[in-house]
């Protein structure tokens, strides 16, 4: 008598929406920042095209790459459970979650690259520089790390998609989880194909 | 758990009973309810505190607070009133426990994601409160959270941005959740056009929320990031920009008027046909007005920065857009006013809190062109004829459409129906003490008294005094409102299901409803305001 | 609103997709050390757009989808956009 | 002396026209829909009309008035538009003053080092205010003369008008600035332009006096709006004194008693926060570290400690 029998079962195109309307939530959230990377970069050209110079174009390069492959991976992973191909689906996740491993930890050396050369927010080597410079680091490690944020949530989510394929819950007659969770992992995905441009290829 | 073994019929109320069957419920009527309470609780200690400023003010000089205290009070009174009272509000609790039913519904899309909407809105909350209490002294920020001072008061505002940054992630779940019930959930043949129109203010309502929350969301979190890693992004010592701050922030905060304001409407708009017995005037100009409002409400966030010291061309732009944003409005005042006209008009307290809610939703919403015309803005900026206007606006608008549809939906909620005198009478101080406390504020705004000001010029004293005069006026027809409710809902007479002989959905189901709703799926095969049979005695 | 059949894109078009996301990366960072001038921040931004919608189109499966969610997409890209002009009216008169 | 219908400044007529005619309509309007609604209620009540019309539709009227409020707004935007384009289009020949805001006191400067606490301005003649901040967001507002434009820092607001009364007319702080923002009050007086002239030479030159610098530092940076120099207790605690005293500290580990020597008195400018003097509040004095130099913090410290051997 419990009264969440109501709608036990979401049925996909309902869960589907509901998916995309957080996606575009999560688009605005960035969007805020986007805004203000507008403005300040607007305000402070010369600035950001120096401290982008900071950064290392190579190992954005890699991660973007990095994250486009699992984004492919993960959209197979979609068309296996759809064909049926259990197996296929989750080797496929797996190398999506170890993709998003090697982002992290390419982006792990990078954050400590800058924080060994005291490049973070509030330090001593900050206070010296342009205004500008401040606020594109203080722009890069809010966004980075927001979007890292979401990359953790998005190998939880994967994870709990392995498991539950696993235990047979998600099948090719039952995939909403492992489908809004492909979005999620896109939105990741989405995201960082702004921020590279923006953060690293700036002149 | 004791079951009731009188012969009183299932219903959503009592077939479970204990307060966790309440907490862990996951009907939405229920949920409903929880927000209703919450709300109304949290809406007294905020106002409690609107009472006690309005003492301190009745003389200049210090009275009973100190400056200190005053500065943490308004804060956290608009804290409160703006992020855990009304923006929830009227979507969360009347949304709540009618959305699903008015389109023939069992329940929202999401049942589980709307329960835990609750927990994290009681949970910002209570956050909220804490920002109050703990060590420090209490965030004296006013609501806006204005860098660069938001970022220095070594106050406990971080705990505040935290708790208002929590209520917007219970705001947008409440969003996403209604947006996907009215797309997916609509009973056989009710085609959109055929869904009634507090849903259909809902609509509007949830796209704001989900669109324009997380903008403030962010915002919140880069000056959490200010204050905790000294991350510039506002403070111009550093190079950061504070109106870029007021950018973000009105970016989200004017649509948030909206959500306050649209959902009023639409409880307005379903009452005047049913005590009028008469369709809706202008269905689909009221359905394209409310679109109209969302949409354009979002392009003209700059009118609270007309001094801020923004570009000449973004403040006669945002100007004008901003009265392009009150054709709206005044199509709808009119469609209500032609809905009654001819009309078997029933007077009963639901329609007399939705006419005053005409009355001052008229004045504050002029008050606002006031505003909203640059030359006077220029003037009246900041100054007491603001607090006017909003409190016109909220607390007359979406307050009393509040306590409109309170009356209105209560027999159904309940099963049980208030003392119609006494509601009158309640009535009566509410409306002359609400006037009595707010106009005031209007002719001494114009006179130039700056608004968060907790001592002022004596020449400003008489305002001053009869608007806290006013204040206790509202206050007795507070407690005669509430208490009115609050004892009726256990021991009023029974209400029959449909006792304003309402043609919606909700009215054709018993009072209080089933667990599920509905028996049967209704079908729906015409429009929602048709009076086949209109009731006259 | 009839479920209706999900589609399924096959290996080959995720594949297709993978690289030609790939070249146009390869193409922005090319262009990046090209020089262009005032030119490169918005090339860049236009390619960026592309893959976007690229993903958005395949491995997000709108062209799969009903118009309704395009129509939303679309609509919350075009707001966005509304509100940086709009922020920009302000900073760029300044 | 001031009412409210001072038309203090030139821009003041253009301001209230554009108020009464919104005010002309939305008196109108609002009576208009009160006297209607009143109508509906008595002619068409329930117990008079048992017969309900069933009309929704009514073309006509619904264009008119969509058509009708936009006419009327965009009248109403004309008007508002016209009353403030002038105050953005400053003449060329305006005299300049710079306005400094700061918790919570206003500054007004003439230039070659004057300064005053209140805003002369000569009668008649146009005058444009830039403004600056020390250290938050402030307003600065004259009713009289309509006019209000916000203080930030960072940023070079102005305001420009000429007066076209004679008198006081009150200054408010109209941006939310802390404490004592209800307190951040000046006047404007507005005078003959040869009063004017002789007030303007009579000003004395702030920083060059017989003052002590330390105390000029002292004054230009509005320590005074907190501490007093004689002894009573104003937000902070008094600077009479201050220099040797005795008192005890609360920090982040616990109280401990402290003599207010250099070393402590610079930490208590720069680092206001670390230690709090018993009885006060924490999180008022704003951090003076990119404020006042190495060099200026030595002439403060030198200022107290003259005003001890003086005792
Ligand atoms: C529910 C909330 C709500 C709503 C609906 C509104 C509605 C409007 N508001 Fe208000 N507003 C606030 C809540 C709201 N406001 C708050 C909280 C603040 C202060 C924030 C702060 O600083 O703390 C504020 C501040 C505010 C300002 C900034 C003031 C300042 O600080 O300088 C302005 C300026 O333009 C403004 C304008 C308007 C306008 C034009 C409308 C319009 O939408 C009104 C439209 C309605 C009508 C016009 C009346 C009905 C129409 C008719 C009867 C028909 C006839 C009409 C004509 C002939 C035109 N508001
Ligand atoms: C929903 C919105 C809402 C509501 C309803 C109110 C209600 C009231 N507010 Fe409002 N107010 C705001 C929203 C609201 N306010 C906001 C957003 C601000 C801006 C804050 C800022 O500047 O940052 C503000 C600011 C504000 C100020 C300006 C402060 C300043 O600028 O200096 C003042 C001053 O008078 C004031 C007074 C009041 C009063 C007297 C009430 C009264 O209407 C209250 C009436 C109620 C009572 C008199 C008590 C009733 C008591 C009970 C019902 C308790 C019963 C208890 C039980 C039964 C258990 N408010
Ligand atoms: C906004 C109000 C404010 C302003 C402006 C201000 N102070 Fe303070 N000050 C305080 C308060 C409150 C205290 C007590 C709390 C503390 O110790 O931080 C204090 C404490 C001090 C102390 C320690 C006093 C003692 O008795 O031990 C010194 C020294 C001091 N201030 C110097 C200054 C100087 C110099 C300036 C100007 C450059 C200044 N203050 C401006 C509020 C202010
Ligand atoms: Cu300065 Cu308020
Ligand atoms: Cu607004």
């Amino acid at each position: 008598m419990s009264s969440t029998e109501h709608s036990e079962h979401i049925d996909s195109d309902t869960g589907k929406m509901g998916m995309w309307l957080f996606l575009f939530t999560e688009l605005f959230l960035f969007g805020g920042l986007f805004i203000v990377y507008a403005v300040m970069r607007s305000k402070y050209a010369a600035d950001f095209h120096h401290a982008a110079l900071e950064l290392n174009a190579f190992v954005g390069a890699t991660n973007t790459v990095v994250l486009l492959v699992s984004s492919m991976t993960v959209a197979m992973s979609l068309t296996a459970i759809q064909q049926n191909r259990s197996g296929k689906a989750i080797g496929l996740i797996l190398i999506t979650l170890i993709l998003a491993g090697v982002f992290m930890v390419n982006k792990y050396f990078e954050w400590g690259h800058k924080i060994g050369l005291h490049l973070y927010p509030g330090s001593d080597v900050m206070k010296t520089m342009p205004h500008g410079e401040i606020m594109f680091f203080g722009l890069y490690f809010m966004m980075t790390g927001l979007h890292a944020i979401h990359v953790i949530i998005g190998g939880i989510l994967l994870t709990i998609v392995i498991r539950k394929i696993q235990s047979g819950k998600i099948s090719s007659s039952h995939y909403l989880l492992q489908e809004n969770a492909a979005l999620y992992w896109h939105l990741v995905d989405l995201i960082w194909i702004f921020l590279f441009p923006l953060l690293y290829l700036i002149t | 758990m004791t079951h009731s073994t009188t012969a009183e019929p299932l219903n959503y109320l009592n077939h479970k009973t204990g307060l966790w069957s309440w907490l862990s419920s996951t009907d939405h009527k229920r949920i409903g309810l929880l927000y209703l309470y919450s709300i109304t609780i949290f809406f007294c200690a905020a106002a409690v505190l609107g009472l006690l400023m309005r003492i301190e003010k009745i003389a200049p000089g210090q009275t009973i607070m100190s400056a200190q205290t005053y500065n943490g009070m308004f804060t956290i009174h608009g804290i409160i009133m703006v992020f855990i009272v009304v923006i929830p509000g009227l979507a969360a609790v009347f949304g709540n426990i009618m959305l699903p039913i008015m389109i023939g519904a069992k329940d929202v899309a999401f049942p589980k994601l709307n329960l835990f909407s609750w927990y994290v809105y009681i949970s910002g909350a209570f956050l909220g409160l804490y920002s109050q209490f703990a060590n420090g002294h209490s965030p004296d920020t006013g609501w806006t959270f204005y860098v660069p001072y938001s970022a220095e008061a070594s106050s406990n505002v971080v705990i505040a941005l935290t708790a208002a940054f929590v209520l917007g992630f219970a705001s947008i779940l409440t969003g996403l959740n209604f947006i996907v019930t009215i797309h997916r959930m609509r009973a056989p043949g009710m085609t959109w056009f055929r869904m009634p129109l507090f849903p259909w203010s809902l609509y509007a309502t949830a796209w704001i929320q989900i669109l324009a929350t997380p903008i403030i969301g962010i915002t919140l979190l880069m000056v959490i990031a200010e204050r905790t890693f000294h991350i510039g992004f506002f403070d111009p010592a550093l190079g950061g920009d504070p109106v870029l701050y007021q950018h973000l922030f009105w970016i989200y905060s004017h649509p948030a008027v909206y959500v306050m304001i649209l959902p009023a409407m639409g409880v307005v708009t379903e009452i005047f046909p049913t005590f009028s017995q008469k369709p809706v005037f202008g269905y689909v100009p009221i359905v394209f007005s409310s679109m109209a409002i969302a949409l354009v409400g979002y392009f003209v966030w700059g009118h609270h920065m007309f001094t801020s010291g923004i570009s000449y061309e973004s403040r006669w732009f945002f100007s004008f857009l901003t009265f392009l944003v009150a054709i709206p409005s005044a199509i709808k005042v009119f469609n209500w006013l032609s809905t009654m006209y001819g009309g078997s008009v029933d007077l009963k307290p639901p329609l007399l809190f939705a006419i005053s809610f005409i009355f001052l939703f008229t004045i504050g919403g002029f008050t606002g062109l006031t505003l909203g015309s640059l030359a006077t803005n220029i003037q009246l900026h900041n100054t007491d004829f603001v607090v006017a206007h909003f409190h016109y606006i909220i607390f007359g608008g979406m307050g009393f459409a509040f306590f409109a549809g309170i009356h209105y939906w209560f027999p159904k909620i309940y099963g049980r129906m208030y003392n119609f005198r006494w509601a009158n009478i309640s009535w009566g101080f509410l409306f002359a003490g609400f006037n009595l406390l707010y106009f005031p504020l209007f002719v001494i705004g114009i006179q130039g008294m700056p608004r968060r000001y907790f001592d002022y010029d004596p020449k400003f004293q008489t305002g001053e005094v009869i608007s806290t005069i006013g204040a206790f006026i509202l206050f007795i027809g507070l407690i005669g409102m509430i208490s009115n409710l609050v004892y009726h809902s256990k021991r009023g007479a029974i209400a029959p299901a449909n006792p304003w002989h309402g043609v919606t959905l909700e009215w054709q189901i018993p009072s209080p409803p089933p667990h599920e709703n509905f028996d049967e799926v209704p079908v729906i095969t015409r429009e929602p305001y048709v009076f086949d049979h209109p009731h006259t005695n | 609103m009839k479920n209706h059949e999900n589609h399924i894109s096959s290996d080959t078009l995720n594949w297709t997709v993978l690289v030609i996301l790939l070249i146009l990366t390869t193409i922005s960072i090319l262009a990046i050390k090209m020089h262009l001038g005032a030119f490169t921040v918005a090339l860049a931004l236009i390619l960026a757009s592309i893959k976007v919608t690229i993903v958005l189109t395949y491995f997000m499966h709108l062209k799969f989808e009903n118009s309704l969610l395009r129509i939303m997409v679309g609509g919350v890209f075009l707001l966005f956009a509304i509100v940086i002009a709009i922020t920009f009216i302000d900073y760029y008169f300044r | 002396m001031e009412t409210l219908f001072n038309q203090g400044s030139n821009l003041a007529g253009a301001v209230d026209r554009a108020f009464i005619f919104i005010f002309a309509i939305s008196f109108l309007f609002t009576i208009g829909i009160t006297v209607l609604m009143i109508y509906i209620l008595i002619h068409f009540s329930r117990k008079k009309n048992k017969h309900p019309m069933q009309f929704s539709h009514n073309t006509k009227l619904e264009v008119a008035w969509t058509i009708i409020p936009l006419i009327i707004v965009l009248v109403m935007f004309y008007y508002g538009w016209a009353g403030f384009a002038p105050m953005r289009k400053v003449p060329a020949d305006a005299m300049q003053i710079k306005v400094i805001g700061r918790m919570w006191a206003w500054e007004f400067d003439y230039g070659n080092g004057k300064t005053s606490k209140e805003l002369v301005v000569p009668f008649n003649k146009n005058v444009k205010l830039n403004l600056y901040s020390a250290d938050v967001n402030h307003s600065l507002f004259i009713p009289a003369f309509r006019v209000k434009e916000d203080v930030i820092p960072g940023y070079n607001n102005y305001l420009w008008f000429r007066p076209i009364m004679k008198g006081n007319f009150d200054i408010y702080c109209s941006e939310y600035c802390g404490l004592n923002h209800s307190g951040m009050l000046a006047k404007a007086i507005v005078v003959d332009s040869l009063d004017f002239k002789k007030w303007l030479a009579d000003l004395k030159v702030t920083g060059n006096g017989p003052e002590h610098p330390g105390l000029a530092l002292i004054k230009a940076n509005a320590c005074t709006t907190c501490h007093s120099m004689d002894g009573s207790r104003i937000i902070g605690p008094s600077f009479k004194g201050l220099f040797g005293r005795k008192s005890t500290v609360v920090t982040d580990t616990g109280e401990k008693e402290i003599v207010a020597n250099e070393e402590y008195i610079k930490r208590s400018i720069l680092e206001p926060n670390a230690e709090i003097v018993k009885g006060y509040m924490k999180g008022l004095m704003q951090s003076y570290k990119d404020k006042i130099s190495a060099e200026d913090l030595d002439k403060i410290v030198d200022y107290f400690k003259t005003t001890v051997e003086t005792k």
